[in-house]
């Protein structure tokens, strides 16, 4: 047994699994959580049915994706539409390697992390790309152009903003970045007087058009193209994209959070007196709150048997709150809690982007990404170079 | 340079994100849960046709004159009488609706000179078949059968 | 989630039908329902209805500088310029009518056309009236301008003159079987393409025509 | 395998395009053609060279139903034209027999029926604002606007006790009297609106996105909308001050007072504020209108056989969309000779070729929206 943990291939093999396993399931809520947040900007309640709240929806949105009947169009490329969205997936989930879920939960340190993450993302682009064109339909052609034309023009002020936060840290490494965020005791996103604020707005809005989100969801613009590139997918094929498109929103949100929002590290991480706030009662009292609003909940359901589902979730999040204030376990989560708060903020913010603005045309899009973005965040790299150059010698 | 400075801070979208944001207000929800919660339906409302009997004497009020017949745009409503012998009158032998065609215009309401016709609060139509849509006059008299609805 | 919670009713006591009170309207039930009826016996007075005869439309005479330039130019093309129930209105022959469609956008500004329209009348010997409806921005003022036209005659086409007469003369031509002259693409708008007859004609069975058309382009029998 | 049994496609010299060239069918189902709408693009990469409009999915033989059904039967079909804005279906059919009848329709009537027809015009805005917005990628704006049009229904509902299809007006009248709260319902609607825009504007006014969809997109002048007989909104966008209401008033709109919103370029920015402003000016009129409800009957000399004289009448209101006539011929019998609804949408429609030459599939989608068409009125 001892043998079998000091291997240093069992833990990231097992870490992988669990990965693979865990995700699909998590995208799920994330989906449940998009048109919960989604029903709540726009004065609706969203899915209210299945289940008490419809917290079993993703479950039953599974199954119904499971069951569906698999069409590949007669006319389709057959194999490359049935490679499309395994692409897709394949490079969402190895991107997921790389990052760090917590001081000590990660598949791999790599030196060159990051580096990695951005070639992933630029190969998931191929799967849009394949997907749309192999379908050999006018509505998949166009939107796949569109998301090729749109993911090269929008890597490039990522890969600035990207660039720019990698000066300030000296590293590729993923977790040598949340290191160096923690020496200089500040949040990337405030480093060098709060100019590094600048790639920080433009990743956020280049990373909202890398993962075709809304205002920038032209390759799939349901108004225009039905449903763009994944106009003739259904069932399972579909559901890959589906999953294929989520992982790329926690890769970028990830990526976003470590490069410019301290990672796992606790909001102010050097400040010792803030140690027990931040890092026990918040957690604690956010727990202790859902579990008392689910609890709240019970009284209101009809079914029994959502009473029971009430309850234990209730006293789920009861038992967080404990992990939270024992000291021992509290060091094993904390940090796993602080990554993903921020995560879930991130994906927050790009579900109300969606739910607030219209969509761009696909010429004013190339526009921004070239005659704003870009300029912009090479301003932004320059300017940055010359502060920390000249501020720390 | 007001404006630049404006363009820069993106303070249009972020007044819309602000609009949004807003409205995240639980008591700011407008669904109406409709199985669980029956949304009520003005005084007014033109649903489900009755055919109504005297309050007292639980006859019809129906005097077989045809009028709702004659002013239904669809013609969907057919009655049928026989001379009562005794009293000189019609009485109503069968009157037939069918609802699937009905557009609920209310014009049959209108006719009728002794609101004996009345099209009436309940909304809750559906049947699993054609047939079902076809209302006699006992169900108009009585209404549908009250429906459970869950999901 | 928030949001408004589900009512305290559960499964066990299914939700209440609201419960089925009498009358829901505040109108009380008519007097004459329970008045008792007059067995009368012998015979009533028999009242001999005249007919009345329909009224007619109000006519007036039309006058002013428009009926008056019409009268001058095409003197012998035009039935009659009157004021119909308080309506313009011009009938003329169907040779000129392109004429005076045209002298009226250009010398008095009836830059729009409204609508572009027929009736059919199966006992004349002309059966259409064509009707274009036109109206002056300037002027303020809405002129109608009837044309007859015979089965078969095509009627001349106003689409050089006002691109709204494209889609318009299009949909006469659908319901009524009228072709238009110079028309730039003149085929079926409402009805599909292979569609047998014109809608729109008094003499046109509905049930006929859709029970064939049903048959064949569904399949299935029609349930008119 | 399927594909084998399939005919093989057209080689590209057998086609008529161009090799740069393809043509794209949008519709009849379409997420954004707002019904059953087809349009045939002509594309160049996303460059529009042409679109056809295909018609005709929702025809229902309206203007034949008439001819076999009475005067009064045929009133509840047309609400089924424009079934988004029924009332002012219903006010223009009425207004037709009524003329036709020479009939005089009591003030009280007048007055409830522009009441009801302006809250009907807010309501028709509204669902156009909430698609117009869908079909631009704001996906929000079409609840809020559905969340203010429900209060216009339940004035509908209380009124007559329909929401959508109303069937409120008679011919010669109203049939139902106003109900207890109505005034303050209509009121309170005011206000709400004139709250509530406030808000379409921070969603949408400014924000930099919408104008850049907008402004600049489907450009009508006014030279053209004349030629194209385009009318409501999309004309006085273009700057012409035309509107029934001001120059031929009819049901008392010329004791309200209120102005006629217009706008100079004639683009999709400048029909949306044209619209948005007149949902406050519709206000101005329900609050002047029901300040003032006079006293007297509902219904004016109108028998329960209506028989018109033998002869013909066109009348036209200003819908929601634009000029919506009636020509109505009667011979002189119980039913009417012929119907003729002179559609705005239909007419509108027919310079969507016009509007689209140039531009790009996307502003396709904001174009079909900005026209305003609802595909019951265009089939009819």
């Amino acid at each position: 047994m001892e043998e079998l943990l000091a291997n240093p291939y069992v833990g990231p093999l097992v870490l992988t699994v669990a990965i693979i396993l865990v995700f699909p399931l998590i995208v799920g809520y994330m989906v449940l959580a998009e048109r919960k947040v989604l029903a709540d900007l726009q004065v609706r309640l969203g899915p209210m049915r299945v289940g008490p709240y419809g917290v079993l929806q993703p479950l039953a949105d599974a199954l119904k994706l499971l069951l569906k009947e698999d069409i590949i169009p007669a006319r389709a490329d057959k194999w490359i539409f049935w490679l499309a969205p395994v692409l897709s997936v394949f490079t969402g989930l190895t991107a997921l390697a790389v990052l760090p879920l917590s001081d000590r939960l990660y598949v791999a340190d790599v030196n060159i992390g990051i580096l990695f993450i951005l070639a992933m993302s630029s190969i998931g682009a191929l799967g849009l790309i394949l997907g749309g064109w192999s379908a050999n339909s006018k509505y998949s052609l166009m939107g796949s152009l569109r998301a090729a034309a749109q993911m090269v023009s929008y890597e490039v002020p990522l890969g600035f903003a990207t660039v720019t936060a990698i000066m300030c840290a000296g590293t590729l490494s993923m977790q040598g970045v949340i290191d160096s965020q923690f020496e200089r005791g500040v949040w990337g996103a405030f480093d060098n007087y709060g100019l590094m604020l600048i790639p920080t707005v433009l990743f956020i809005i280049a990373g909202t058009a890398e993962t075709n989100r809304a205002p920038f969801d032209l390759p799939e613009a349901e108004s225009e193209l039905v449903a763009g590139f994944h106009t003739e997918y259904s069932g399972f094929r579909w559901s890959l994209f589906f999953l294929a498109e989520y992982a790329a929103i926690v890769v970028i949100s990830a990526l976003c959070v470590t490069l410019f929002f301290g990672g796992w590290l606790r909001p102010f991480p050097n400040v010792e007196l803030l140690e027990i706030p931040f890092n026990t009662v918040f957690p604690a009292g956010l727990c202790l709150l859902i579990a008392f609003g689910c609890l709240k909940g019970v009284g209101k359901q009809v079914v029994p048997g959502f009473r029971f589902l009430m309850a234990a979730i209730a006293a789920a999040f009861l038992g967080a709150a404990g992990l939270f204030v024992l000291p021992l376990t509290n060091e094993l989560v904390i940090g796993l809690f602080w990554f993903a708060f921020k995560l879930g903020v991130m994906v927050y913010l790009f579900i109300w982007y969606r739910g607030t603005f219209p969509r761009f045309r696909y010429d004013q899009l190339m526009d921004v990404g070239w005659k704003w973005l870009i300029p912009i965040s090479m301003a932004g790299l320059v300017l940055n170079g010359a502060v920390q150059l000249l501020a720390r010698g | 340079m007001a404006n630049l400075i404006k363009t820069f801070l993106l303070t249009d979208l972020l007044k819309g994100l602000w609009t949004t944001f807003k409205n995240q207000a639980p008591s700011k929800v407008v669904t109406e849960q409709y199985p669980l919660v029956r949304p009520p339906v003005a005084e007014r409302y033109r649903g489900a046709p009755r055919l109504n009997n005297h309050p007292e004497t639980q006859e019809t009020l129906c005097i077989s004159c045809n009028l709702c017949a004659l002013a239904c745009p669809e013609q969907l409503i057919v009655v049928t009488s026989e001379r009562n012998k005794v009293t000189k009158r019609k009485d109503l032998t069968t009157f037939t609706y069918d609802v699937s065609r009905c557009m609920f215009c209310g014009l049959c309401e209108d006719a009728c000179p002794v609101d004996a016709l009345e099209l009436t609060q309940d909304f809750e139509m559906a049947t699993y078949t054609r047939e079902g849509q076809i209302w006699d006059r006992q169900m108009l008299e009585e209404g549908p059968l009250p429906s459970q609805y869950t999901h | 989630m928030s949001g408004p919670t589900p009512p305290d009713d559960s499964k066990e006591t299914p939700p209440k039908r609201p419960v089925r009170k009498r009358p829901l309207r505040k109108r009380p039930l008519r007097k004459g329902l329970l008045r008792k009826r007059r067995l009368g016996k012998g015979k009533r007075p028999v009242r001999k209805r005249v007919p009345r005869k329909p009224k007619e439309m109000p006519t007036a005479p039309w006058e002013g500088p428009v009926p008056s330039a019409l009268g001058e130019r095409f003197a012998d093309g035009i039935e009659k310029t009157v004021v119909l129930g308080g309506q313009k209105l011009v009938v003329a022959s169907l040779a000129i009518a392109p004429k005076i469609v045209a002298f009226l956008k250009d010398a008095h500004g009836f830059d729009y056309l409204v609508d572009v329209t027929a009736v059919h009348w199966p006992k004349r010997e002309r059966q259409f009236d064509l009707v274009w409806i036109l109206y002056s921005f300037s002027l303020n003022e809405r002129v109608r301008l009837k044309v007859t036209v015979a089965e078969g005659e095509a009627a001349p086409s106003v689409v050089s003159l006002y691109s709204s007469a494209d889609w318009l003369e299009r949909e006469v031509y659908d319901m009524f079987g009228i072709e238009f002259e110079n028309h730039p693409d003149l085929r079926r708008i409402l009805m599909p393409d292979e569609w047998e007859g014109f809608p729109l004609r008094r003499d046109y069975g509905i049930l006929q025509q859709d029970g064939d058309w049903v048959r064949e382009n569904l399949k299935i029998e029609s349930a008119q | 395998m399927a594909a084998t049994t399939l005919a093989p496609p057209p080689a590209a010299e057998d086609t008529f395009l161009d090799s740069n060239e393809l043509v794209l069918n949008m519709g009849p189902q379409h997420p954004s053609t707002h019904g059953v709408l087809r349009v045939i693009l002509k594309l160049d990469g996303e460059r529009v060279l042409g679109a056809d409009c295909v018609i005709g999915y929702l025809h229902r033989g309206v203007e034949k139903i008439a001819e076999n059904r009475t005067y009064q039967q045929f009133a509840p079909y047309v609400d089924r034209m424009d079934y988004v804005a029924a009332v002012s279906n219903g006010l223009g059919y009425c207004m037709a027999v009524e003329k036709l009848l020479d009939v005089e329709i009591p003030p009280r009537a007048q007055a409830v029926r522009v009441i009801l027809t302006e809250v009907n015009r807010i309501a028709s805005h509204l669902l156009w604002l909430g698609t117009h917005a869908l079909d631009i990628g704001a996906i929000t704006p079409v609840f809020l606007c559905f969340r203010e049009r429900e209060e216009a229904l339940k004035i509908f509902e209380n009124y007559c006790g329909a929401r959508l299809t109303t069937h409120a007006f008679r011919i010669g009248g109203l049939q139902y009297e106003t109900y207890d709260r109505f005034e303050e319902d209509c009121l309170a609607f005011c206000d709400l609106m004139e709250e509530k825009v406030k808000e379409y504007h921070a969603l949408l006014t400014g924000n930099r996105i919408w104008v850049k969809r907008t402004k600049g997109v489907g450009i009508l002048n006014a030279e053209d909308c004349k030629n194209y007989g385009v009318t409501g909104p999309l004309l006085r966008a273009a700057g012409v001050e035309w509107d029934l209401r001001k120059a031929q008033p009819y049901s008392g709109y010329d004791k309200y007072d209120f102005d006629v919103p217009t706008a100079e370029s004639g683009d999709t920015f400048d029909r949306y504020i044209v619209r948005m402003q007149e949902m406050g000016q519709s206000c101005r009129i329900i609050r002047q209108a029901v300040g003032a409800i006079p006293e007297g009957p509902i219904k004016g000399k109108v028998g329960k056989v209506i028989k018109p004289p033998p002869g013909e009448a066109y009348v036209s209101i200003e819908a929601p969309k634009g000029e919506l006539g009636y020509y109505v011929v009667s011979d002189g019998s119980l039913n009417p000779y012929r119907v003729r609804v002179r559609p705005p949408s239909f007419v509108n429609l027919g310079a969507l070729d016009k509007m689209c030459r140039g531009t790009l599939v996307a502003d396709v989608v904001a174009i079909i929206g900005t026209i305003d068409i609802v595909l019951g009125e265009v089939d009819r």
